[in-house]
C-alpha cells in the first residue's frame, strides 16, 4: 500500500537535484514519458541521464534545463534524426552547456550490468579503435590475460533512481514487463532506487501466476504510480501503439529555442498531470492507438 | 523503365547483401526494408535481429517505423534483453550487419558523434547507439548513406564506428572480432574496400550516375574498380515489396 | 522438420567422445535423464561434464565410465547427500579416475555467461580467499583498475554442446522454457551445438504468441527430440512434479560397485529408449506425478 | 514439555536468526525449515531467494525437497534466472544467509570438498553448490551443522566456503564482501565469533548438552561466552509450524 503513490509524490520523493537518473532503458517503447515531463515541472536539476537511445524524452529535459551530464549511446529523435535542444545545449550551451559520456548501446549495456551485477567493470570486445576513448575518459583497456588480446573495460554505471514504466505491477511493485525489454532488467538491478509506473495496478495473484514474466520484484521498488497512458508517445505492448505523428510534430516545432519554449510550455508545464494530458490530446484521439487485433500470449502451466 | 527514387535503389542495392540462411542485425530505415526485400525475394531464410531483444524470421503484419513498435515484436520468435542481442555481436553469431553514417573516411570509419571533432564540436550528432558495436562485431558490414562532399572525407574527424582505421591489418592490431565493412552503397553508386590495402573503391555507377560526379563529392582520390559495372535497378516486384513496407514513401522519399 | 530427431540420432550426431557437454542447467527440475541415458547406451567416452548442481544424472554418467572431467560446483543426490559412483571414481578410480574442476554456482553461472557473452573471462567477488585456486587453476587473481580491489577472474566456458529439456518447442527448436530457469540460457548461447528435448512439439504460432517466453530461438538449435516424460525423475513444471523417492531407492540401491552395476543395467541398458523406461514404470505409475491443481499464468496481451 | 529433536531445535534457532523484512538466501533442507518458520511467527515480511531463480514472500503450497520442486516455483515472485539470483549476493542486497558444512573450523571456514585435502582426497564431498557465494557474499552468515570431533577441526584441509580465514581482518584483506558468520548452530549449541578475533566461541548450550561434551567434541581450546546461556528450547506453536512444512520429519529426524 505504502509504495503506491502519485507521480508528483514519486518524483517528488525519490528524485532528487544531482541524481543520476536511468530512463528510457526499453528503448523506444515503454518510455516513461510522464515521469520525465513531472521531473521537468518539479524543476529538477544537474541531473545525470543514463539511457541507450533516449528518443525525445532526453531532449526535453535537456531542453527544460534539467541535465548536467548525459551517459548515453544515442540521442534524439530516432524517426526524425536529430534532436534540436541536444545540439543547442552542447554547440551553444543554451539552456546550459551539458557534459556527455559516449557510449554505444552495448557497452551501456555492460556498464548497467556490471552495476547490477555488483562488478566493477565489464571487458568487452566493442569499442576498441574507437574515439570514444576520448570522449569517454572512464573507458580503459587490458590485455586479457588469459588470451593475451585486446579488451575494453567499461565501469559500472550504479544509477541513484531508475524510471520504468511497464504493463502491469501489483501494490508491493512486483512488475510484469512484456514486449521490448531493453536493458530494463540490468537498470533496475543497478539502481539504488527504483520508480515504475504503470498501466495497471493488479492484484498479486495476477503476477504470482506467471513469475517468469516479472521484471523486477518488488522489493526492490521504491514507488509504484499508477499511470494509464504513461508512455504516451511511446508505445506499450498489448495497450498502445506508438503515436509516430507527435515525434514528427516535436521535430518541426522545436526547431527554434522558440518553439521549443512553446512546446514545452504547451505539453509540460501547463499540463498539470498524466490525466489533465490525456484530456488535453483527447480520449477518444488517443483510441486510435489501441490494440486493434488481438494476439494474446498462448496458456502455460504452472500448477503441480 | 519503372520509376524509382535512390532510396528505392539502395534498398534494392542492400538487400543483394544478404545470404539466404544469415542472420541479420538489421536496424531501421533502409536497411529494415532492405531486410524485408531479400526475405521476400532470395533469401526466404534469413533471419533479423533488433537491438532492443528482438529476433524475427518473418516480416512484421504491419509497416514499421521504429524496431520497438508493437508489430515488430508481435510474432517474433524471441524477444530477450538488448544485452542478449547484443552479445551474439559480440559471440560471432551475426553474418552481416547495416549501418548508416554522417560521415566516412577511405577506410570506411565512420563519424556519427561530432562533426568537427569532440573540442571543437561544430555540430552534436545523435551518437552511435548500437552503429559502433555492429560496425566492430558483425561478420560483414554495410553501411548505407548519402554521398556527399561534406560526408566522405579524407579523414573522419570523430570515429565512431570502426572501419578498417589506417588500412590493412589495423582491425586484427585493434583486437576487433568482426570482418569490417564489404559494402558502402550510397545515392551514387556501390563502393567495395580492396581486399589488402582495405582502401574504398567505386565498384559499381547507380543508373543515371557518372563518374566524374562521384568523384567530384568524394573528399579523396577515389580509387575505380577494375570493371566499374552499373547498379542493377529494381525490378518492378523488387519495388512492389518495398513499396508495401513503405506505403507512404517515408524512409523512401517517394 | 530437418531438426526433428529421435534421441538416438540425437546423441549420436551431436555428441562426440571427447566433448564437453553442459546439463541439468535448470538445477534439480528439467534434467535431460533421457539424453544422459542415452549417453551411456552408446558408450559415449571422455566426456567432460559442465554443470552447477548435477544431481544423479552426472553421478550415473560416471559410474557408467562416460566422464573424464567434471567442471561444477556440486555433484551428488541433491536430497540424499554423496552420489557413490562419483566418491568411488575421485576416491579410488573406478571405473575410472576423473578431473575434477571445482566451480561454485555463482562462478560457474559466470563462466558460461562468458561463454555465451563471447569474453575470455568474468571479474568477480566470490572464489576469493577460497582452494578453488587450488583445485581449479584456470581461476586467476587481479586487482581492478578501476578501484582496486582484489578481484577473481573466471575463464569462459564454451561446451561443445548443451543439451536442455523443456516445455516445449516448435519444428526449428524455438524453445519455450518455463519455471526453474537456473543458467539454462547462458549455457545454451555460450555452446556450439544444442539439444533440446521437449514434453511437446507444438506449432510455430503457440512460440511466437509469447516472444518474451523463447529461452532460446531455433537458429542455436540443432537437433529437437519430441520426449515425453524425458526429465523423469526430476519435475518439468506443469507438467510432472519430482519423483522423489526415485533418488532414495538409487541411493540405497548404488552404495556399492555391484549395486551400481544392477541399477544401471536396470534402469538404463537394458532399457532401449525412454518410451520403453514409460514402460517400465508404468504409465499408471507416473500420473501420480501429474498436475493436481492447475495455476495458469495469466493473460498477456501481444497485439496491436 | 514438548517432544522435539535436535534437529527442531537447530530449525528453531536458525529462525531466530532472520529478522522482519530481511532478503534471506535460503537452501534447503533445515534452513529452509527455519525461514518457512520466521515467517510464520517474527518475520512475516522475510523474502527468500533460491539459487535456481526463484524469489518467495508466501511459504509454498506443498512441502519441499528441493527448491526446484513445481510448489517451489508455483506462486513465487520472481522466477528468474540463477545469475541474477547470485548477482543479488554480489550487490550486497542479500541480508542473510545460511549454509551447511562437513568440516569447519576454528575462524569458521568451512570445507565440503576434500576431506583430507585435494591431494590425498580420503573423502569427495559433493563440493560448493553456491555455499562458497553465499558464505563469500551474504550481509550475514548462519551456518547449521552437526557437532562431531572430525567436523570441529583446528584447521580445514580445504576452503571451500571462507569464515574469517587466519582471524580478524583477514576478509577485508582477501577482499570479501559479505559479513561473514555470526552463528554456527550445531547439534549441541549456538556458537559465534568475536568481534576482534573472530574466533569461535560456545554462545549456548542445548538443553540436555553439556559444556564437557562440546568441548570433547571441537578440535580445539574452544572459548566459552562471558554469559553461557542455555539455548531456548522450541514451543509447541513453533513444533506445530515446523511439522507442518515437514510432515514426515524427513529433514528433522523425526
Amino acid at each position: 500500500m505504502g509504495k503506491i503513490l502519485s507521480m508528483n509524490q514519486a518524483i517528488e520523493r525519490f528524485v532528487n537535484d544531482g541524481d543520476c537518473v536511468a530512463l528510457g532503458t526499453a528503448l523506444e517503447p515503454l518510455i516513461p514519458f510522464s515521469a520525465g515531463h513531472e521531473i521537468i515541472r518539479q524543476g529538477k536539476r544537474d541531473l545525470t541521464l543514463i539511457g541507450p537511445i533516449s528518443d525525445i524524452l532526453f531532449d526535453q529535459m535537456v531542453g527544460a534545463g534539467c541535465v548536467s551530464k548525459m551517459v548515453m549511446a544515442w540521442a534524439g529523435n530516432v524517426i526524425m534524426g536529430v534532436g534540436y535542444s541536444l545540439r543547442r545545449a552542447v554547440e551553444k550551451g543554451i539552456p546550459r552547456g551539458i557534459e556527455i559520456e559516449d557510449l554505444t548501446n552495448f557497452s551501456i549495456c555492460l556498464a548497467l550490468n556490471a552495476g547490477a551485477m555488483g562488478i566493477p567493470f565489464f571487458p568487452t570486445k566493442t569499442l576498441l579503435g574507437t574515439d570514444m576513448f576520448q570522449s569517454n575518459s572512464r573507458i580503459k583497456e587490458m590485455v586479457c590475460p588469459y588470451t593475451g588480446e585486446r579488451l575494453a573495460l567499461v565501469p559500472a554505471l550504479v544509477p541513484d533512481v531508475a524510471i520504468i514504466h511497464a504493463q502491469r505491477a501489483d501494490e508491493e511493485g512486483n512488475t510484469h514487463l512484456w514486449g521490448s525489454i531493453g536493458v530494463s532488467k540490468e537498470a533496475c538491478l543497478a539502481s539504488d532506487r527504483v520508480i515504475v509506473s504503470v498501466e495497471e495496478i493488479v492484484e498479486r495473484e495476477v503476477i504470482v501466476s506467471d513469475p517468469n514474466r516479472t521484471l523486477i520484484p518488488g522489493f526492490l521498488v521504491s514507488g509504484v504510480v499508477h499511470e494509464p497512458w504513461g508512455a504516451h508517445p511511446s508505445a506499450v505492448q498489448g495497450y498502445y501503439d506508438r503515436d509516430h505523428e507527435h515525434y514528427m510534430r516535436y521535430h518541426k516545432e522545436t526547431r527554434t529555442e522558440k518553439g521549443f519554449a512553446r512546446w514545452l510550455d504547451q505539453w509540460i508545464l501547463s499540463v498539470q498531470d498524466r490525466s489533465k494530458y490525456i484530456d488535453k490530446i483527447g480520449v477518444g484521439e488517443l483510441q486510435r492507438f489501441r490494440v486493434a487485433r488481438s494476439h494474446e500470449a498462448m496458456p502455460v502451466e504452472y500448477g503441480y | 523503365m519503372t520509376d524509382y527514387t535512390k532510396s528505392e535503389l539502395m534498398v534494392v542495392a542492400g538487400a543483394r547483401e544478404i545470404k539466404d540462411g544469415e542472420l541479420v542485425f538489421v536496424g531501421m530505415r533502409l536497411p529494415l526494408l532492405a531486410f524485408q526485400l531479400a526475405k521476400a525475394t532470395h533469401a526466404p531464410n534469413a533471419q533479423g535481429v533488433f537491438e532492443n531483444g528482438v529476433l524475427r524470421d518473418r516480416p512484421a503484419g504491419k509497416p514499421l517505423f521504429t524496431m520497438g513498435d508493437a508489430p515488430c515484436i508481435e510474432g517474433a520468435v524471441w524477444a530477450t534483453t538488448m544485452l542478449d542481442i547484443m552479445t551474439l555481436l559480440q559471440k560471432g553469431r551475426v553474418d552481416l550487419g547495416f549501418i548508416g553514417g554522417a560521415e566516412i573516411d577511405r577506410y570506411g570509419n565512420l563519424n556519427t558523434t561530432y562533426i568537427g571533432g569532440r573540442e571543437r564540436a561544430e555540430v552534436r550528432l545523435p551518437g552511435s547507439g548500437g552503429g559502433s558495436d555492429i560496425a566492430s562485431l558483425a561478420g560483414r558490414l554495410v553501411i548505407v548513406m548519402n554521398h556527399e562532399r561534406r560526408r566522405f572525407v579524407e579523414r573522419v574527424s570523430y570515429i565512431t564506428s570502426p572501419g578498417y582505421g589506417e588500412g590493412g591489418g589495423w582491425r586484427e592490431r585493434t583486437g576487433l572480432k568482426g570482418g569490417g565493412p564489404v559494402a558502402v552503397i550510397t545515392t551514387l553508386g556501390v563502393l567495395r574496400f580492396d581486399p589488402e590495402t582495405k582502401e574504398m573503391f567505386l565498384d559499381s555507377l547507380h543508373p543515371g550516375a557518372s563518374l566524374g560526379e562521384v568523384k567530384d563529392v568524394t573528399g579523396w582520390p577515389l580509387r575505380v574498380g577494375a570493371e566499374l559495372r552499373e547498379t542493377p535497378p529494381p525490378t518492378r516486384k523488387e519495388l512492389e515489396i518495398i513499396r508495401k513496407y513503405d506505403p507512404n514513401g517515408f524512409w523512401t522519399n517517394r
